[in-house]
């Protein structure tokens, strides 16, 4: 017992001095996972507009795949990723492998599915009776199309933060990806280790497998904190939207 | 003037064929009501006035251009002309200002004559200072008269009720009504659906029977009421007393039907030997006092027994009456009283000729 | 024998009240509607009678037995011998058979016998044969029909009916009315609630309107037409010439009360000066000819304009007519014939003074 | 491209030869999520009748605690799993660490919350109006909660897939708890290497850093079609419930 609650103190230290490993560690996993929610996003929301507004051939089996996705396993993921990016891989010669592009791929290619999947949904749960309505009124299909967007703001919102939740914490595809490495500089303050690749998901079981429980911890809290942060988002939303959708 | 005109549209969802070749006009600053039970085509006949959804066949022309054969501008420009409430309303996210506000914005009026014309339109349906009242939190009731307000404001030139006080209470439905006399006087041409025989009496110049996706009878009240032509209208506009018979004579426009064990004179050409169906309204009954001499004007007499008198809402109460010929008779309460009438006692009635109508089945 | 009895039942939601100690009494096979407008607490009164609401205060007696005062087995013995059909039924997942099966099943009823009821009901409902639909699958009109099957294979001593037909086409209607006929033919009572006057006239033994939580007033279908104790029960029950005035002279039993520039003789105890509300039904508004002789039988006599004439569903016409006197009158269509109304017209009416009623506001 | 569809067809080889790395490999992994899942629901599904049913204090907190539970990253429970099974730690003397045990504690603590949550959602979204219909048809207060669980079924066996699908191909916490262990023995075939406590999910990173693609695709390959089947359950009883619900 005293041995962990020294472990969650040096941790607290750590935190508090802004030990350059942990720091370079957070930098890195904010950098990738919200670079490939960003990304994510902006791809997605304006693909399912154009899903739920147009007609097209095979729809049914897209929306199929488009789940299938969403429910593909991240370590599977990134293994197909490596796969194509390893040396003798089709797109071996970008030479991304290990590199922090790569972990943004893998990633979005986890977060795109969801923000997709739940934009989809959430615009087709606008009922038909608002367009219509919409119609009556005299509005053109832009305008249809706008109000729409605007009753499914909510939704959406909770798809990106639900991609950035299977993000943040995934272990499976960026250790896969990114091997997840560190280095070592010399500075003034002596030897210091630095995250290339490395993120506070994949640095936890390493630390714990090396015994360094209190920068495990240290990058425990961190995670916590920005799953909280992404928890009472969402949760806010539900809030705010909860009343106007249980009317409707 | 000629506003609306459908010519002979149909509709079908696969193979269900829901509107058969309607016809019908309105003409400016008219209330047509169309009457019907529920699945026979009243909304579908609506949506497809207000394009939303497209006839199989026919032609729908407002101020005589075929809304089906436009596009684009020139078709969004004619159904900016028309809206449409629905039955159950739905408010868009956002408070009320901003439902009044959509329609007007898409039509590019500038946002001070949407406050004032909001502000106005609010007022006309009894809701005043609800601007900034978000929309969702709206009661039904309430929801139902911002939707009204949200029409109106668009100061459209046909208006399109769908089933307007389908469950409402009578004191909203009044409230409803109040709203549509205010429209009327706004000069806008309206199309209200309803299940209600008595709503469409009441509201509508003419009134459209709708039966199975089919036009049974387009007419004024008075028409619809004294002269149903099937027998559908007759049943749907309370006109309870209905025989099938077998013509055994007919004469210089007048006939006589038997109808089980009685013979029924009855005004109308029918040729003798085929059957028919006749009806006649339970106003129409006749209680006959026995303690005079009968004149000759009865024709039709019958006895029969009392069965059950019900209060109708009003001064009348109705009576089942069995015999050879079983009736149902409004009769005014003080007739009644006068008469001593009791269920089990006996009574004479007499139909009168020109009030039996000859239906088709 | 009394079935049921309410005694000072009131029902606060946090600080509203939507029950105001409210007394009421069913006798064994009567059918008891209760009529009132949205929001006046019917289905809450319903609930609390059904144990799905406990009243803030007062008894709830079945059979002379305090329900609010009976606990488990003993409690669900008495709950089983009523049973409620909600005004939007819902379906268990499952087949029909398993819906109605349901509160057989919970009774430890043989299964052999619960085939042979649920059959029964499902007949009596004109659902013959639907035990294996999936319940789920069924449109609004049957679940309804499968809804009162659910509820008439128990054989409860008492069915409480919420609004079954609001929102029901007359076909529809119709054929819920007959349901209910049934079920009285089994010895059922029944409760029903409804905002339509005609079907609480129509189908009730009695009447009890509630508004706002309060009891109106309770009688039978002619009590409450022709001798309503409120303005608000004469508005609801179609009684639509109300005033309010001042009573300018009260002898023996009978007073003149002014309404604006008008005197109004009725018979009626009433102080001088006191502030009054009287009303009087659109029937019992009597057109005069002019053409003859006024009798000295014609007291409360006024001229006035027609304005409108619209049919009411029947041989009457509503007149509204302005005038010093402000009123509508449902006259015959061969009377407004015979005296060649039309809009713009002058007419002389008489108001009987017998029919004039003073209301409590 | 040729090096990649030649892995693949060395992966192909692996699984119809049952070789024993890759089966024990699988194993493990569906003994451990299998068991934590069951143990799971079992606990679970329970409670949240309970929940449901009964009223007590500081349910709304409760409330709020799963759902935390629920979005707590499988990394850091797994730290703190590891935590508290450490040697040092106050469980430690049940030295767990690094066994299929632990490995199941914690994807236990995955699963449950999801499993709690979804069903209390299930039930609480069957309709007043159902327990009230057989309230008035004169059901007792076991039968309600009879009829209710049976309307919530399709919902709550939602949410038991959704925990499998959550601890299935999940790495954090079994990679932290876990420690990835496999060992060699000899047999008649020569060395063999068997898992102790490695999983499918946590043998692809290792495999693809060790350079051997074709194991990690063959690991992938069992992974995607476990996935796979938990998916068209979902999906199948979604068809089937979905028309009941949209009437609901």
């Amino acid at each position: 017992m005293e041995y962990l609650l020294e472990g969650i103190q040096r941790a607290l230290l750590l935190l508090l001095s802004f030990d350059p490993y942990v720091v370079s560690t957070a930098k890195v996993q904010l950098m990738v996972s919200t670079s490939a929610v960003v990304l994510a996003a902006a791809a997605a929301i304006p693909l399912a507009v154009a899903f739920c507004f147009r007609e097209f051939p095979l729809k049914g089996f897209l929306l199929t795949l488009i789940n299938t996705g969403m429910g593909l396993p991240p370590v599977v993921v990134g293994l197909v990723v490596f796969v194509f990016f390893m040396s003798k891989g089709p797109l071996g010669f970008l030479g991304l492998i290990y590199t922090k592009e790569i972990m943004v791929i893998a990633q979005f290619i986890l977060a795109f599915p969801i923000i997709l999947s739940v934009s989809i949904s959430a615009i087709n749960a606008v009922p038909v009776s608002i367009r219509e309505t919409a119609l009556t009124l005299g509005a053109g299909r832009r305008e249809v199309m706008m109000l729409v967007l605007r009753e499914a703001a909510f939704g959406i919102i909770t798809g990106v933060l639900a991609g950035a939740g299977r993000v943040f914490a995934e272990v499976g595809a960026i250790l896969t990806v990114g091997g997840n490495i560190a280095y070592s500089v010399a500075t003034e303050q002596g030897m210091v280790t630095l995250s290339k690749t490395r993120t506070l998901s994949t640095a936890i079981p390493l630390e714990t497998s090396k015994g360094d429980i209190s920068s495990a911890i240290a990058f425990g809290l961190i995670l916590l904190l920005i799953t909280f942060i992404l928890n009472l988002l969402t949760n806010y939303l539900r809030r705010r939207y909860a009343g106007g959708a249980a009317q409707a | 003037m000629e506003l609306l005109r459908l010519e002979e549209v149909s509709k079908c969802f696969g193979t269900r064929e829901v509107l058969s070749r309607v016809s019908l006009s309105l003409e400016e600053g008219e209330l047509l009501t169309l009457l019907g039970p529920s699945g026979a085509g009243k909304t579908t006949l609506m949506r497809i006035i207000n394009l939303l959804e497209r006839p199989t066949s026919g032609r729908v022309l407002f101020r005589g251009r075929n809304l089906l054969e436009l596009h684009g501008e020139e078709l969004l420009e004619l159904r900016r002309r028309m809206v449409m409430v629905f039955q159950k309303p739905v408010m868009f996210s956002g408070d009320v200002y901003h439902n009044l506000a959509f329609g007007l914005r898409v039509r590019r009026v500038p946002e001070r004559e949407i406050r004032r014309r909001v502000r106005e339109a609010l007022e006309l349906v009894g809701m005043r200072g609800y601007e900034r009242r978000d929309a969702k939190t709206l009661s039904g009731g309430e929801a139902q008269r911002i939707a009204f307000a949200r029409a109106m404001v668009l100061e459209p030139e046909l208006v399109l009720l769908d089933e307007p006080t389908t469950s409402l209470d009578p004191v909203m439905e009044a409230r409803v009504h109040g709203i549509i006399a205010k429209m009327r006087e706004r000069g806008m041409s309206i199309i209200l659906t309803t299940h209600k025989q008595e709503e469409a009496l009441t509201l509508g110049d003419r009134i459209a029977v709708l039966r199975g996706g089919r036009l049974e009878q387009v007419g004024t009240p008075a028409e619809v009421v004294y002269h149903p032509r099937s027998r559908f209208v007759a049943e749907f506009t309370g006109m309870c007393n209905i025989y099938e018979g077998r013509v055994v004579e007919s004469v210089d426009g007048e006939c006589v039907v038997r109808v089980g064990e009685a013979l029924v004179r009855l005004a109308g050409g029918a040729g003798a030997g085929e059957r028919v169906c006749l009806g006649i309204r339970p106003e129409d009954v006749m209680l006959i006092r026995t303690d005079v001499p009968l004149s000759r004007r009865h024709a039709n007499l019958f006895t029969g027994v009392v069965r059950q008198i019900t209060p109708r809402g009003g001064a009348m109460l109705r009576l089942r009456i069995s015999g050879p010929l079983e009736v149902l008779a409004d009769v005014p309460r003080h007739v009644v009283e006068k008469m001593h009438l009791h269920p089990g006692g006996e009574v004479v009635f007499s139909l009168k000729r020109s009030c039996i109508r000859l239906l088709e089945d």
